[in-house]
């Protein structure tokens, strides 16, 4: 291992020695405060090893990873998101009764998960990858035992989290049983080199198709997302938002380029009919629901419908576009977890709309960043939503897709309605007498950091540019 | 002095009675609301006698710029000439008159501010219609006395009654304007101006005689004209217009408003004579209307009713004798008609107050020599308008225009006849009114007299109702015709065809018997035998004839039949917006798919593998199918 | 008819993939289900092997020996949300496991 | 520059009051109060500057904001927007007075909203650039969400969802076929740009010229509103609060109008013209359907909010009548409508504060109370109907006028919702102020400061309707599509 290899891959290594190190902290010392301490340090000296990785890319590290600049840009994203759920999970389990450090242990696994994917460019890689995450997440989830609902959600999820892997692992079998390659660029190459797509490694395809569908929670896969939103921690729900959804969506594009899937018709029709379906049933099934972590879950299902819209147009401005998308998404996610996150209290998360019923007139501040939140997810100016929505239009159009674009607005319509009746509910005027109970005090660090949030928010609303161009630089080498 | 200072006048002081309605004493109130109009009124005379002085030279001012759009250009041009003068004269003249006399008919109303400034602001409305230089100057007095005449015919706002007539009278004139509205459209876009000159000048040149388009532009200016005149098929407005006080019927009904349409028609005379057809139809309405209307005026038990279904019917002899080409004749009759109506209505209003606010003529009765002032004023009005031979004024201008009716290029036997039908009617139903009113056994007590103020105006009207006529005297007594010379500059003398004094002569004589021979059935029916009367009115027959005569030949109900109740109707059960449904019903449908899709969402762990194999087999089946197939 | 050896056993690997997911199917016990993903999973390592064996390369294999070491990181894991599980309600049957919903 | 203050402004006093209204509501009301008439000032100012100018273009300001895409902030002001903007900040200025007494709670969060509505509403007036005009046009939806949303009556959360969603459908519709001219201009001239100067004359095939043209023309036909879109419009304004009313009414319906005067027809001129006989059928039925409806009504907010559909009938009318007589009367009719349905608006808002109803059926009779009023409500009444003498008028003959020229079969027709003008207008008077007294009602008249309001109106209105010429002028410089 050559010291470039050492530093390209500095991220990883650092949070791999992150977590054992952790594990053998937690053995010694049993102390909340500590974990989280040595966590936050750890994701900063991870986030701090991205700078001196620059210097190398792209730097491919044969036959498994490779680094370039769009895996560090999705590194970094990855680590800044973890590291802010991290900064929203101390008092969300410090208010808990059950044991709390192992969930750090767990977090920064499920993290280096996430970074294997996204480096990954090798079969190998990308099992390796989606087990230490997916395994890491089925502790996450159930982390909670206490809770009937949280144990629910952990099977659920893990039970179908598995079988995806099946189908996953057997579409790889079947590829690699045709093309005698697991890297990427090989399958590629040998397809090339064949000339057409036969019936095993279409259906190869297809059933990877399943476990990565499975991941984004689109449509027909999309069913366990509510359950385990509404049964996992809070953090843990905002980092499967984010994280996972994130992490799987750039091995899907980086696969996608290596086979030169735009050469295959077919694939386009059926991820064009998935993103279609995403969008409806995302925003149909949230119209009415009462549960915010429900609305959430399926406003998430909604936006990968979205997302894969980009992705089909087919166009540079598509990956630039789904690029910039999943930054608006990833931080309206958080801060909208975020809010949750804050008004929940010990005894019970803040998760039905009447919890929010006339928040502004109590709490202004959270209420404005929920707002902020919400009109991102909603696409409307000043937010770096509104960017990401008109930026994947932007591509549809540039690729003339003419059709997805319509059932896009359609959908954002309907989408509308449930951010916005959130809205209203938080601006609702409270019957009179209602208004005295006591508000008590949020936490600071809580509050702090939504307030980065809502910045981050706003700044790339009016002012993305220096954002587009870093995303324009490091989509190039992916043409 | 400018002649714009004639309508600003008015304007003015209805502005100052409004906005200072408070501060004003009700002397305040009278001396500004009847002084404006006399002002108004000597400004008139003056600039009249200089126009005379001048040759009739007319005097055209520019009191400023209104709009100018993409070549459309327009100002607050007043003009006066013979024939706004004669209108002006008539108008201011007339309404300073009924303004005195209103000041003591409203002497006890509490909104007495608000009254004088609606009439000052109609009599401005009115002089800025009749001064107007172009259309749309004639557009905003056309309207404006519409508005009025809302203000007016409401003005007792408590009972829904006056609110509806006030409404109808409004609307139903508004689909008369539509018409004239849409007529000013069709003339901008051929002569490429509204100023009235301009288009008569430029028509000659655009169109020839008998031309479509010119047709219908006289059309629709016709319809603008039924509209404000009460002529079929518009008349049914002016009947309920009596809701207002007496004073604004009398101003309506003698000075303003209904005669805009007469003024209208004379003033683009020059189109009308481009359109013979329309000018047929004119006469056609004219003549049918004066008819009809006379029936209906037999009939009325109200006295105002009567009154105002003489004016429908009076009004319908001007538009025959318009519809004939003898506008003179027309003009001449408005002047005269404008005396002697205005002294019968504020002669009835003067019974009317005197017995209390009672305004059938069947409680009447006797009252020749309990009000014996208004009894002489009175007869002389009903004289007037039943055009007793020599000594009226009405004689003159309605014999002259049932004389042309035959005689002149336009005018054809059938609208002759109906002319004198007419003169048999008129002279039945305003003696029928007289008679019943002051003759026959007093059924209601006089409480108290009118005073001075109500009374002076009275006296002048009736002197101008029997001297108006001498001005103008037909061939067959001693043919003097100042009036038709007056307005020789700007209408043109009427052709006639037939020139016969024998037959001249048979038809006034004619026309005189069967005044005189209506009254004598009046006096007959009211006086003489009224108990073999009432056995022959109460036969069904004739009493279903009474009612539908007396109901206006049911034009209301034609009109709520066909257009008001299907409007109404249709908007009422649309009230919730029809198309508002397909976007409920949209919503509802979204919500549908939620609920059928939010049960797949049951929570079962194997329904979930399931969707997930479903998926696999799809997408499977999909590709392979693809590739296979 | 000959069948080629990889088809052959591509072909077995299939029957045993859609044998273990008709199982998870059919089954309502959680255990059961369990184990029928990893029959699933099973059946894609034979797949590896055989693709394996069929390029001469040692890649399937070691593939293979990932799928193992994660099922069985998976099974511990889920044996131990089931204990805990059945703790509450009580009862292996994933049906009862719905009290999520909408 | 002037141009940027002038948003800034607004946006500045948006932020300030709102943290002025935490410690006193006086202060954020004259905050507001204060920054719209320095807006306005500075906007008379521009005018009588330009009085006689004969140049096309004012001002221009263009900075680059995002330069990857050909984004600029780029401000202009022609005649038509310094029009639009002198409406905005005059009606915006009454909206603050006319809320003095009845907004009484969350008053700094009231004037934040509305001062961050008549912002949006400043930008979308004034921007050149096609997406920084769907920003603005986006980001005046939210504040006046909220303020129907927050201060509105009793179904103001069904009506502020209404609302949003249908402008938010429309605005979507617009952002594809901005984008598609985007693109067909950098097909043809390999530049990306969303310059509103660029833009003009791109070359296209009539297919995309017409899809591109229906995306504009639905998003402003939405908030125009034309039927049969409008459905939106009753319950909004029904629900807003008076100020919102009359922001809704004066000036937002005004952007689509402006919207399809600036964008749709010399964006795609010929498209424009294939549609028109379509636009103006729509703009009749709006006339006639949007009177019928606003004569059935009983809720005096809704009957006048019908009469806008009415109104705005004849913008669409006359704007698809390619001919410059019907150009100007569109114009005026936009301010007057503004001036006169604003009015009527605030009278209703101010009767409600009086006897706590809005239904017709309750009231009556009550000139006896309220003479001032009843004068008031007369004179905007009549401007509805279109009363020589009004701005309406004047508005109302020239778009007629013009759309003559261009089909006598939908100008007969509009004229003929003159009629169905009287019937509604009038039945207002009746219902409110004229017939029985029923209840005896004690309550003062109009008191000093909604004198002023009213005064204010009445002598604007009555200024358009005699002496339009200055508006006239300023709106003729506009380089109208004439066919």
């Amino acid at each position: 291992m050559s010291f470039a290899d050492f530093l390209s891959l500095g991220p990883l290594i650092t949070l791999c020695a992150a977590a054992v190190v952790a594990m053998l902290l937690v053995a010694a010392w049993r102390n909340h405060r500590i974990v989280y301490s040595f966590s936050l340090i750890a994701f900063g000296m991870a986030m701090a090893a991205v700078i001196p990785a620059i210097k190398y890319i792209p730097h491919p590290v044969p036959p498994l990873l490779v680094i370039d600049e769009f895996s560090l840009f999705n590194s970094g994203l990855i680590l800044v998101s973890g590291f802010i759920i991290l900064l929203l999970s101390f008092n969300y389990f410090e208010e808990r009764e059950e044991r709390k450090e192992e969930y750090y242990i767990l977090l920064l696994l499920a993290t280096i998960g996430a970074l294997v994917l996204v480096v990954s460019r090798h079969f190998m890689s990308l099992f390796l990858g989606l087990e230490i995450l997916s395994i890491s997440l089925y502790g996450l989830i159930a982390y909670l035992r206490a809770r009937e609902r949280s144990d629910e959600a952990g099977i659920k999820y893990l039970m179908l989290a598995a079988l995806s892997s099946a189908f996953l692992l057997f579409g790889m079998a079947l590829v690699y049983a045709f093309t005698g390659h697991m890297d990427f660029p090989g399958i590629g190459a040998a397809l090339r080199e064949a000339g057409y797509l036969p019936v095993s490694v279409m259906a190869g395809f297809g059933l990877m198709l399943i476990g990565v569908g499975f991941k984004l929670g689109i449509v027909p896969f999309h069913m366990w997302a509510p359950d385990i939103y509404e049964g996992a921690p809070l953090p843990v729900a905002a980092f499967i938002a984010t994280v996972s959804k994130g992490a799987m969506l750039v091995l899907l594009i980086r696969f996608y380029q290596d086979i030169h899937g735009n050469d295959y018709p077919m694939l386009w029709w059926i991820v064009a009919i998935i993103a279609v379906a995403s969008m409806f049933a995302g925003n149909w099934l949230a119209l009415t629901q009462q549960n915010i972590k429900r609305i959430l879950a399926y406003s998430s299902i909604a936006h990968m419908g979205y997302i894969l819209v980009a992705f089909l147009s087919g166009v540079q401005t598509g990956l630039e576009a789904l690029a910039f998308y999943l930054v608006a998404y990833f931080i309206t996610s958080i801060g909208a977890f975020g809010v949750v996150i804050v008004m929940s209290s010990s005894l019970q998360d803040a998760e039905t709309i009447a919890d929010y019923r006339g928040l502004f007139w109590r709490y202004p501040w959270v209420a404005t960043v929920f707002t902020a939140m919400l009109l991102s997810l909603a696409g409307i100016p000043l937010t770096a939503g509104f960017i990401g929505k008109f930026y994947v239009v932007l591509a549809g159009v540039d690729g003339h897709q003419w059709f997805l674009l319509f059932m896009l607005v359609i959908n954002s319509v309907i989408g509308l309605y449930y951010y916005i009746r959130l809205v209203a509910a938080m601006f609702a005027v409270p019957a009179k007498g209602q208004q005295t109970t006591v508000v008590p005090a949020l936490p600071m660090a809580g509050n702090i950091t939504l307030g980065i949030l809502t910045i981050l928010l706003i700044g790339l609303g009016v002012y993305p540019t220096a954002m587009m161009a870093l995303i324009q630089q490091m989509m190039r080498i992916l043409v | 002095m400018f002649p714009a200072l004639i309508p600003l006048i008015p304007f003015i002081s209805a502005l100052l009675l409004m906005a200072g309605w408070k501060r004003f004493s009700r002397i305040g109130v009278t001396v500004t609301g009847c002084g404006s109009i006399g002002l108004a009124a000597v400004i008139a005379i003056i600039i009249a006698m200089q126009f005379s002085a001048n040759g009739e030279q007319a005097i055209v001012q520019h009191a400023g710029n209104w709009l100018e759009a993409g070549g459309f250009k327009t100002g607050f041009d007043f003009r006066m000439d013979a024939l706004s003068v004669v209108f002006v004269l008539v108008i201011t003249i007339v309404g300073f008159l009924i303004h005195v006399y209103a000041s003591g008919y409203m002497h006890d109303e509490p909104d007495y501010a608000r009254f004088f400034a609606c009439m000052n602001l109609f009599v401005g409305a009115m002089l800025t219609l009749v001064m107007a230089d172009n259309l749309l100057l004639l557009y905003l007095g056309w309207e404006g006395v519409g508005l009025c005449s809302y203000l007016l015919i409401g003005f007792w706002y408590k009972d829904p009654a006056n609110g509806y007539a006030a409404r109808k009278a409004f609307i139903v004139t508004r689909v008369g304007d539509t018409a004239m509205a849409i007529a000013l459209f069709m003339l901008f876009q051929y002569t490429g101006t509204l100023s009235i000159p301009g288009i008569l000048e430029n028509s000659t040149h655009v169109w020839s005689v008998n031309d479509g388009m010119i047709t219908v532009i006289a059309l629709l200016l016709l319809g603008g004209a039924v509209g404000k005149s009460a002529q079929l098929p518009l008349q049914i407005w002016l009947p309920d217009a009596m809701a207002g006080p007496t004073p604004v019927s009398a101003l309506i009904h003698a000075a303003t408003m209904v005669t805009a349409g007469v003024y209208l028609i004379a003033r683009t005379h020059t189109l009308f004579e481009l359109a013979p057809a329309a000018q047929t139809i004119t006469a056609v309405i004219g003549a049918v209307t004066l008819i009809l209307a006379g029936f209906s005026a037999l009939v009325q038990t109200d006295i105002k009713r009567v009154l105002a279904y003489s004016t429908v019917s009076q009004i319908g002899y001007m538009f025959l004798a318009l519809g004939c080409g003898a506008w003179s004749a027309a003009v001449f009759h408005f002047v005269t008609h404008a005396f002697f109506k205005a002294l019968l209505f504020m002669a009835a209003g003067a019974i009317i107050v005197a017995l209390h606010h009672e305004q059938d003529m069947f409680k009447m009765g006797g009252l020749k020599n309990r009000l014996r002032g208004v009894y002489w004023v009175f007869l002389i009005g009903c004289a007037s308008l039943a055009a007793i031979p020599f000594v009226t004024a009405g004689f003159y201008s309605k014999d002259q225009i049932i004389w042309l009716s035959w005689s002149a290029a336009g005018g054809h036997v059938g609208l002759w006849l109906a002319a004198l039908l007419g003169a048999l009617l008129t002279g039945m139903y305003t003696f029928r009114m007289f008679f019943l009113v002051f003759y026959g056994e007093e059924k209601t007590k006089v409480h108290h007299q009118p005073g001075n103020s109500m009374m002076i105006p009275l006296y002048i009207l009736a002197v101008l109702s029997t001297v108006a006529g001498f001005i103008e005297l037909p061939h067959t007594m001693g043919h003097v015709t100042l009036f038709s010379n007056w307005l020789q500059p700007v209408l043109p003398a009427v052709s006639v065809l037939h020139e016969s004094l024998a037959m001249e002569w048979t038809s006034q004589a004619l026309s005189a018997l069967l005044a005189l021979s209506g009254i004598g059935l009046a006096y007959a029916w009211v006086v003489k035998h009224p108990k073999g009367m009432s056995d022959f009115l109460e036969m069904p027959a004739i009493m279903w004839l009474r009612g539908y005569w007396s109901r206006g030949w049911d034009f209301d109900e034609l009109y709520n039949v066909l257009l008001v109740r299907p409007f109404v109707y249709l908007s009422r059960i649309n009230r919730r917006d029809l198309i508002d449904t397909l976007y409920t019903g949209l919503g509802a449908f979204m919500e549908w798919c939620h609920n059928v899709l939010a049960r797949t969402q049951s929570g079962l762990l194997r329904w979930y593998i399931l969707s997930v194999v479903l998926g696999a087999v799809a997408i499977l089946s999909v590709l392979i199918w693809r590739i296979y197939l | 008819m000959i069948v080629h050896p990889t088809t052959a056993g591509m072909l077995l690997a299939g029957v045993l993939f859609v044998l273990g997911l008709i199982s998870i199917l059919v089954r309502r016990d959680i255990i059961f289900m369990l184990l029928s993903v990893e029959i699933m999973l099973n059946a894609a390592g034979l797949a590896f092997v055989v693709a394996s064996s069929h390029w001469g390369t040692a890649d399937g294999q070691v593939m293979f020996i990932f799928i193992l070491a994660m099922a069985a990181a998976e099974v511990s894991v889920g044996l131990a949300l089931i204990l805990q599980l059945y703790h509450q309600l009580k009862t292996l049957d994933s049906d009862e496991a719905a009290k999520m919903n909408g | 520059m002037i141009l940027l203050v002038l948003i800034l402004v607004l946006f500045g006093a948006a932020l300030l009051s709102w943290v002025a209204g935490v410690k006193s509501h006086a202060a954020s009301r004259w905050i507001a109060l204060c920054s719209l008439l320095v807006n306005l000032g500075i906007i008379t100012g521009i005018w009588l500057e330009h009085t006689h100018s004969n140049s096309r273009w004012w001002y221009q300001f263009r900075m680059d904001w995002v330069p990857h895409f050909g984004i600029s902030l780029h401000l202009a002001m022609d005649g038509l927007s310094m029009l639009m903007l002198a409406l905005t900040f005059f009606l915006g200025a009454l909206a603050v007075l006319i809320s003095w007494k009845e907004i009484q709670n969350r008053v700094g969060f009231f004037h934040f909203n509305l001062l961050f509505v008549l912002c949006g509403i400043t930008g979308v007036f004034l921007t050149m650039d096609l997406f920084l005009f769907y920003f603005f046009w986006e980001m005046m939806l939210i504040p006046m969400y909220f303020l129907i949303g927050i201060w509105g009556h009793e179904h103001r959360e069904y009506a502020a969802n209404k609302f949003f969603l249908f402008t938010q459908a429309g605005g979507l519709l617009m952002l594809l076929a901005i984008l598609g001219l985007y693109f067909v201009h950098k097909a043809n001239t390999n530049v990306y740009t969303f310059n509103y100067f660029e833009l003009l004359n791109t070359p296209m095939t009539p297919f995309m010229e017409r899809w591109l043209m229906l995306g504009f023309l639905i998003a402003f036909l939405v908030k125009l509103p034309a039927v049969p879109f409008h459905t939106w419009l009753p319950d909004a304004h029904t629900e807003a609060p008076t100020a919102g009313s009359v922001v809704l009414a004066g000036l937002l319906l005004k952007t689509g109008a402006y919207g399809i005067l600036r964008f749709v027809l010399p964006l795609f001129p010929i498209a424009a013209a294939d549609i028109a006989p379509v636009a103006m059928l729509l703009g009749v039925a709006g006339i006639l359907y949007g009177g019928m409806l606003a004569y059935a009504q009983t809720d005096l907010k809704r009957l006048i909010a019908y009469t806008s559909v009415s109104h705005m009938g004849f913008v669409l009318l006359g704007a698809f009548a390619f001919n410059e007589i019907a150009y100007q009367g569109v114009v005026m009719q936009m301010i007057t409508h503004g001036i006169s349905t604003g009015a009527l608006f605030i009278i209703a808002g101010a009767l409600y504060e009086r006897i706590h109803t809005r239904n017709l059926r309750q009231m009556g009779g009550l000139w006896l109370r309220l003479p001032m009023m009843g004068s008031a409500a007369m004179i905007f009444v009549m401007a509805s109907l279109g009363l020589p003498g009004l701005g309406n008028f004047v508005a109302e003959f020239l778009v007629l006028l013009g759309s003559w020229q261009a089909s006598h079969v939908f100008t007969i027709l509009a004229t003929i919702g003159l009629v169905v003008a009287t019937a509604y207008s009038l039945r207002i008077m009746q219902k409110v102020f004229f017939g029985p007294c029923d209840r005896q009602y004690a309550m003062p008249d109009l008191n000093g400061r909604e004198l002023v309001i009213i005064i204010a109106l009445v002598i604007v209105i009555c200024w358009l309707g005699f002496h339009p010429q200055p508006v006239l002028n300023t709106s003729q410089n506009i380089d109208y599509v004439i066919r």
